[in-house]
């Protein structure tokens, strides 16, 4: 990948997709026996497992708040998921992604109902190819769900960015290495309408009204995600099989 | 023991705080859009490469500047490096704990980053010595002294005017004669406290204790947005996003000249 | 609140596997040696430089192989290094905690890495690149997903799995065409536990709350031994021991035809 | 050492042992003064101490069991005690060392007499030479004797292996290195009889006779090294100076 | 620098100072909001802030004194402080300086009215210059004055040394590193009066009789600070703006 | 359970030593300036570089010396490196705990470091092989195995016997015969224990029970004093300074004496 070569050529980006089109994705509740709701997820050559443990007894005591359960959430990269090997643990980029990420569902969990619990979200990247946080937040909606763990509505997420003066959807891996700017941003969506960002981060370089068409793309593709969710709870819930 | 009595105190304070907001006050009698006093001190660690003091009301940040020669990452040969590192070190405040940085450090450390890498601020190939093999890694240590609310302004700010402030330390490691750092952009971020429906602008300690909930916008000399994250549990409509875009960008403006004139 | 209720439900279970044990069946219906289903998916993480996933029952594990270049041992200068991890991630059991590898998941990585290098699955003198300078390094990183009982087992599998899949990165580094990495022997890890008198192959998680005690075996595509692995605080009759040989070395041919039609 | 060197011509090996016969062994029981038991042994070349704290009350409490005692070992390695200097501090190999050393002596000593509190077996191997393991459980058997723990039997170790085609008893370092197969053993044995494997382990490349045959030299050798321990604790107990 | 420079020529020393004469010192007391005791102290190039945070109640509990209040002390180097960047956090030399500053307040301060409390002291060296322990030392003194904690007495300190085979006065950088010895001292003074050494360190090689004149030199020194830490917090007390 | 009547007998004992002080007696019988017997067995580790036991009293050592070449400091690059560290194992004394060197350890290293680098014991320059390249490390491994009093002392001493009983390791790295490592001086450090108005040489375990108050005073062999470490909570007054000096010169002499006879 060269830094100065086209990324837009004819209205289509250098996957074949056109400027506001998602990457595949696939779906699938309940992949997991041991926790107690889970969901693995692709979207496009990102793979990654969620899994969600609670709301369960938390310890030790001093962690626990006594009026609502406490939402933990740990983004994790395989050492395989990336080019170069990673060393195994959380580094500094994760810390923040687990806190940025957790944030985005405190307002969604519905934690008075369970004082002095924890709620454990655990992401585990498999293979990793630009959005990975977002797919993340993705799986792990599905994942609390799958759990039955009440929320409000579903938190759906997805990144929009700069590549040659575009703002695109859904950036893959080069998008995101050379491109101009990376917006992932998560809704909370609730019967279908969006309420509200629960997640936003930027960098890059990009003008108000680029970001308002960003936040424009943004909404469209979360809604198409959303009904992707929906879908997979909704084959989870008729008791469909797991098919890999 | 001042434990208890503290506490108590501190709730007092908190309503107060609070029902002044109500009344659309803010405690220290500044209006909503407003910035506390602003005092930058360049050069005050004359033996770093680099160095300044911020003052943001009573909140005081210094940021050191090293560089060293080191290798470069494998996947950019010919660009040097930017380290950024805050310590939230137990002196500043009382909820800091010693220890390996926590979220809200690490957090603090990227943003205040991402705010100058992606304005362009420094020019990384030019701090390339040999390609592949030796480029120039500037150290940007965040050093909190007293936490009084809005750390991260006043870091980015700091380290911002700690760069401008950078001499290239060349003749020490045999490349020549030392130069100036050239700093291009000039990336300026606004931290905004979002309570209910009101935005208050730089966030004294006081009013953080009413809500974690903020966001952080930076934008580069060309009022372009280089940064953004919002922080803390909540929602977020469009409208306030933009409402905050707008603001953000506009202070930044006045803060930037502040940093020309220094 | 899942979590008293829970251990109730899991005392009442673990009694009833127990007796149901004492009865001559298992849980699931498995007689004593027999495996539960196997599936071994290759090339999972197409971008690593190898991959497989196996499931055992409900036990998944996946495993990558990531290759790079790197300084051989000073004792062995002409041979690659092999390093094997295992990550006991607490997404794959709710007794998994975070942090850095415990005793378990430390044992767990070693005995995997036993059986590959000491059936001599690699030639290790092949990925010399410059002797004393620059050898490959292979990490086999074990990753678990979900622990449904004889980790050990499904980790060596996806290890060995994983390594037949796996292509030297050559180009990348500049080293020529990429080949396929030569894999020469095919050990397959059995486990068993030793409850009383009874020996049960590959145990079910619900089977593994009953004792911790089992016996790891790895033979090679010759039928020799080359790990063992006595695990737990009991006692073993030199007459069991020999038992179990022969039992790991009768199901491992088994696995190993599998392995061989993947 | 070469590896293609023979080693065993005329039925004798490199340091002019048979193939059946241990290294020179010293055994001293009371050694030191701090600890509740103690034990410094020589195995070969190996250099090993040995001290025993308890039982004793184990804090923090979360980590009591109200049944029994907790038995803890610690097998580390002195930074001079090998060839190139060890970093200081627990690295996988030592975990995994003690973890299968605590096992060995979980079903031999009688926890049931002393809840809550915990029994702490401490291995500081000074210099090493091969068998490292065996050598620390041998001695941590004596010194847990010294400190009056009561147990069912001894533990009793030994490392068997095969070099040149060889099955042959108590390796040393170049045999280790260079050979084709290790085998750690510990024996449980009650009154001079043994009553079963308390640690197995095993890597390299050996059959099933092969093996057999490794066990029967194993046993051979514990109750050789039986007979010093029960003599060192004797000496022990008739208050006879430690000599070094 | 060269090692064989001459440190002192007619009487003077490189930076122009008399054999027996102090850097300039700068003491400003309560120049930081959050914590309850605070001081900046310049002492050459050296730049130091203290905090003092306390008595204020200590967690967890098992860390409490019942009967008095625990001293905490932390020494800090920032990680531009020095000429090569620190890495951040503690090394081997700020814990041992960490622990002899906190025995060096331990018989001044009165814990005994505080028990349960902590009482934490933090230094954070800006720019090091030589003599940071005893600069962090006198800041600390002043800052838990400030602080209103109940003290018999100042801690004053300073580092005396042999450059040129002189006992001098408060060495500066070039005179720590290629000079002879080095002697950190603390004293504990009441009403004036030296009471006695509180801190004591030394290394590199002087004769007894050498030490006699640098403590005779120090407790000259000392003296001339205590001046100067009683006027900081004359000022704070009489209300003066901090004024940078 | 032995804990509750020891805490008990501890208590009683430490009455009893304190109240024997007080009539100017110590429990073992020791005049107050008198050392325990002292053994030095150099050699111990033959497989290490260097190496010595020291016994002092029921208080025991070990110091193992490994040499290796390394780089130099960048502001030394003539010169070879002592690293100098402790472990304070549980194995030696009930109130030690795993895990990395606390306060305790780190202190008594870096004093006895402080002895050996100060008296200039080793010349350093002659361990430069390559200037601003390649140096000899020594690393002193003070190695604690039975803490009944004053393991300061007996690790100084045991660190100068093992350097004075060190080969350079020239033929492993291939840098011609190994040699002798040249000492040009023997510091001996001399710790006192300081309560109320008595100095106790060489305190016991029971002693230090008493106080942590101490002062270690290191002299080299032409009398000059190389290192000072007061260590603990406690006011020392000038003339107890100069008492505690001249004792520890004059116990260094006698013991040095005992060094060069080894």
């Amino acid at each position: 990948m060269e830094e100065n070569q086209k990324f837009i050529v004819n209205g289509k980006r250098i996957d074949g997709r056109k400027i506001d089109e998602l990457r595949p994705i696939k779906i699938e509740a309940g992949v997991l026996k041991r926790s107690d709701g889970s969901c693995y997820l692709e979207m496009g050559n990102n793979k990654i497992i969620a899994a969600v443990y609670g709301p369960r007894a938390l310890h030790p005591r001093h962690l626990q708040d006594p009026n609502k359960a406490v939402i933990r959430y740990r983004y994790n990269m395989a050492p395989f998921s990336v080019e170069e090997r990673k060393r195994p643990g959380p580094d500094r980029r994760s810390v923040e992604i687990s806190k940025v990420s957790r944030e985005a569902f405190e307002p969604v969990v519905i934690k008075e109902l369970f004082p002095r619990s924890s709620i454990d979200i655990f992401i585990e990247v498999l293979q990793a190819d630009a959005g990975t946080r977002v797919a993340g937040l993705n799986a792990a909606s599905v994942a609390l769900a799958d759990a039955g763990v009440p929320m409000k509505g579903m938190v759906t997420a997805v990144a929009v960015g700069k590549v040659d003066d575009h703002i695109v959807l859904d950036l893959f891996k080069d998008e995101d290495n050379y491109g101009q700017a990376d917006i992932p941003i998560a809704m909370f969506i609730r019967d279908g309408k969006i309420e509200g960002i629960t997640l936003l981060q930027m960098d890059g370089q990009i003008t108000k009204d680029e970001l308002k068409e960003a936040i424009k793309l943004a909404k469209k593709g979360c809604l198409e995600i959303y009904r992707l969710q929906k879908e997979a709870l909704f084959k989870r819930c008729r008791g469909e099989d797991f098919v890999e | 023991m001042k434990t208890l009595s503290n506490e108590i105190i501190a709730d007092i304070k908190k309503d107060f705080v609070y029902r002044k907001l109500k009344n659309n006050e803010r405690v220290d009698g500044r209006k909503f859009d407003e910035f506390r006093s602003i005092e930058i001190i360049p050069g005050i660690i004359p033996r770093a490469e680099g160095s300044a003091m911020v003052k943001l009301g009573d909140t005081e940040v210094v940021v050191g500047i090293k560089m060293q020669p080191g290798e470069p990452f494998p996947d950019t040969p010919d660009k040097g490096v930017i380290i950024t590192n805050a310590e939230l070190v137990p002196l500043a405040s009382p909820t800091f704990e010693p220890g390996p940085p926590d979220e809200n450090s690490i957090e603090l450390a990227r943003v205040v980053d991402r705010g100058i890498r992606e304005s362009g601020a420094i020019d990384l190939e030019k701090l390339c010595i040999t390609e592949g093999e030796n480029v120039w890694i500037i150290f940007i240590d965040i050093h909190a002294l007293d936490d009084d609310g809005n750390l991260l302004d006043a870091s980015s700010l700091a380290a911002i005017a700690a760069l401008m402030n950078t001499t290239i330390p060349s003749e020490k490691f045999g490349y020549g004669d030392d130069e100036i750092l050239p700093v291009r952009n000039i990336p300026v971020s606004v931290t905004s406290l979002v309570l209910d429906e009101a935005i208050l602008v730089d966030p004294s300690s006081d009013e953080e204790k009413l809500t974690p909930n903020r966001v952080t916008i930076t934008s580069d000399s060309d009022d372009n947005l280089v940064s953004m994250q919002k922080s803390g549990a909540f929602l977020l409509s469009e409208e306030k996003l933009y409402e905050l875009v707008d603001l953000s960008v506009e202070k930044a403006r006045g803060i930037r000249e502040m940093l020309r004139d220094v």
